[in-house]
């Protein structure tokens, strides 16, 4: 699959095209509902009185929210790639994440299971290529041009 | 009548806004960066527009999932950084001007646009980046401001062809207005990063570089361009993009660049600012 | 695919709620309003439509001055009647569909209606006095319920042109959703009444009449009625007519008049009821 | 002046031509901007918490406010039409004559400067007519064919 030289549009209609992008949670209608009340509960911690009684006792604040178990347990664990898979946006998972003291570094070293050390590797050495990261099912043919690359 | 006469283009990275409060923008890491946006700087000192629109995103900060409005405009006599997770950043507030922003509201719905008007919202970084990264450090910002707020974080944001028609009507908006102030348009975002999953720090340097080409000379086959094209090239994230040509679709047909810089990356982001002021032909 | 196969234009005086919570709808002032439509609640009993669409507009209980939308769309599992100062109404909750609202909000965006969506929101009697006035008292509302809520509280209010494009476009939606359910969508609110000011009281039957005719076989004509002339005409609360345009549009170019009632006053307005088929044509 | 039989249509730009239309207060961009803070106070009493401590204590209450002068003496002596032309909203002043056991039927003879009996007596008598209370422009005429009319 060679890369497209100009822009071709894409329908976005019935099964969504963008499904085929790799490593990527679209937060569209369906994961929008899945993760409204983790969503919300991270949305929370915008305000200082909520970050002090998240700080002071962190189960009891997490007892206010209708969360699933597995919503909670990624919380409780920092599981930031399976909060995601839960329904989590990203912009609402760093207001976790900057409770914690992250930057978005800290947060992509965390989603993508490298140190922060050489996740700044590789972004102060331009990043993550879009050559192999391009579609899922490039990276599933067998001539195998597009697969996998992780800088 | 008020009239655009330039168009800003510029990533909103916080991290930018983040050095330059801590005063780090000096520092081996930053100033890279800062040194190439100096000419903006000074271009800016120079026009001095009395007025800048700026069209940014919200990053769940005034806006949560419980209502996500697609186009907001700010009609409130002052805007105040928003808390996003760490204190609110210590910048100065943001003046509005409510009579040219309630003109431009009422202008766009009778236009057909379906504004959501506010008239009291909070500023994040989406907002106060673009004016550090043009203005500096004042002690307060010397235009006053109009907020246009996009979502880009909710799936789906409004067409790239929707964004670059807003534009047009904000021109006519601000040319049916009663004043003769010179006002700017910023349009901010982008370009290519990726923020969340395993393709996380994804950069397209190729992509954002035909983009900024495309954006001056081939706005209207630019707003052609889908989502997720966007998301594919330029990283979900990416899509952040279509809000420039909200910026284009407000200026004239023909531009002139007058500053361009690219910087790779700021943060996890491919960095760009373009500044372009309208030509004669319209 | 989903089908609209009705269309309701109603009013949606909260007097007319408050009667029937309070028993009094058998009252002598009362009676003969309830008996007028209950041809329309027999209809309803018979066409058992699964899911209601229902436009109307927020009367300053869910939203207020500090964020004004144009167009919402509520996606929630759930809506609870508003407080409007004097507690909540005592009806049952409003069961949602967030899959078809989903759908239609993405579907509307990307066909560059420029919607809010809300994930969570109060349904005051703009939404919750139509669904008394077509089913009465039952415990719980028979049908799904998507809310789209029209701002008409501020000026301006989207075109006329607009909202019937908009229920073209939901047209639209519904039709490419992948279920075989019914739909009926509603208009709500008018006809002629104004709440304010020294001509508080206006009625205009004579108007509301040509109206009612003219949403029936020349809507395209009356998409083009100014803002101006519903507020002089039929009173500045009046203007909430252009929500039964976004019902109209969603219907088809012919439709069949199956039901048609009037009454002055109820409370302080011309009240109309209006049921519409679609016909074979399209 | 005749009556237009069909709709004509009119600019909505310029010089508004709502401003022509007698007895109405169009809340467009430069009302809302004066009432804003009148009419959030209206908003606030669709809390049962603020209906009390407005009821226990109205000054205090009205305190919270950055009301003008004006528009504090027009809520607290519940001048309704004041209300309107200080920049009220009849569906915020609602709330403070709901507060006040009101309904729409009260609020609008209180406005109109009428008894309540009186205003309910023109409503069911086919409420005020559109004859005479079209226009402005046409009520100063010296025809006088439109003026003003009460029912
Ligand atoms: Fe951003
Ligand atoms: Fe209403």
């Amino acid at each position: 699959m060679s890369k497209p030289q100009s822009p071709t549009p894409e329908s976005d209609s019935a099964e969504p095209s963008y499904r085929d992008i790799p490593g990527t949670y679209v937060f569209d209608g369906a994961r929008c509902q899945r993760g409204y009340v983790l969503n919300m509960f991270c949305m929370s911690l915008t305000q200082e009185s909520n970050r002090d009684a998240f700080r002071s006792n962190p189960s009891d604040y997490l007892d206010q929210w209708d969360l699933t178990p597995d919503q909670r347990e990624s919380i409780e664990k920092r599981q930031w790639l399976r909060m995601l898979e839960l329904g989590g946006n990203v912009y609402y998972t760093f207001k976790l994440a900057a409770f914690d003291g992250m930057t978005f570094r800290h947060l992509a070293a965390g989603m993508t299971g490298v140190t922060i050390e050489e996740f700044a590797e590789m972004m102060t050495t331009g990043g993550r290529p879009i050559e192999g990261n391009r579609s899922r099912a490039a990276q599933r043919a067998p001539e195998g041009n597009e697969s996998p690359s992780h800088g | 009548m008020a009239e655009i006469f330039a168009g800003i283009g510029t990533s909103h990275v916080p991290a930018v806004g983040a050095a330059m409060d801590a005063g780090k923008d000096r520092d081996p890491i930053w100033a890279p960066y800062f040194d190439k946006i100096e000419g903006a700087r000074n271009w800016m000192a120079e026009a001095k527009p009395d007025v800048c629109i700026i069209v940014y995103n919200d990053h769940a900060s005034a806006f949560s999932l419980e209502l996500i409005p697609t186009f907001v405009i700010g009609t409130a006599p002052s805007f105040v950084p928003a808390d996003e997770g760490f204190g609110r950043r210590q910048v100065p507030d943001v003046e509005g001007y409510p009579e040219l922003a309630w003109h431009m509201a009422e202008s766009l719905i009778l236009d057909e646009f379906d504004m959501t008007i506010a008239n009291q919202m909070d500023v994040d970084h989406g907002l106060t980046v673009p004016l550090s990264v043009m203005y500096g450090q004042p002690t307060t910002w010397p235009c006053r401001v109009i907020p246009i707020c996009v979502n880009v974080v909710q799936y789906p944001p409004p067409t790239g062809n929707r964004c670059f028609n807003l534009g047009r009507a904000i021109h006519r908006a601000v040319q049916s207005f009663h004043s003769d102030e010179r006002v700017a348009i910023f349009g901010t975002g982008g370009l290519s990063h990726q923020l969340q999953g395993e393709r996380a720090g994804l950069i397209n340097a190729e992509y954002d570089n035909a983009f900024l080409d495309r954006i001056v000379t081939e706005p209207e086959a630019q707003a052609k361009v889908t989502h997720t094209e966007y998301m594919r090239e330029a990283g979900s994230e990416g899509i952040e993009m279509v809000m420039w040509l909200v910026m284009r679709g407000a200026m004239n047909p023909v531009v002139k660049e007058v500053f361009r810089a690219t910087h790779i990356p700021t943060s996890n982001t491919s960095n760009g600012l373009l500044i372009l002021e309208n030509s004669a032909e319209r």
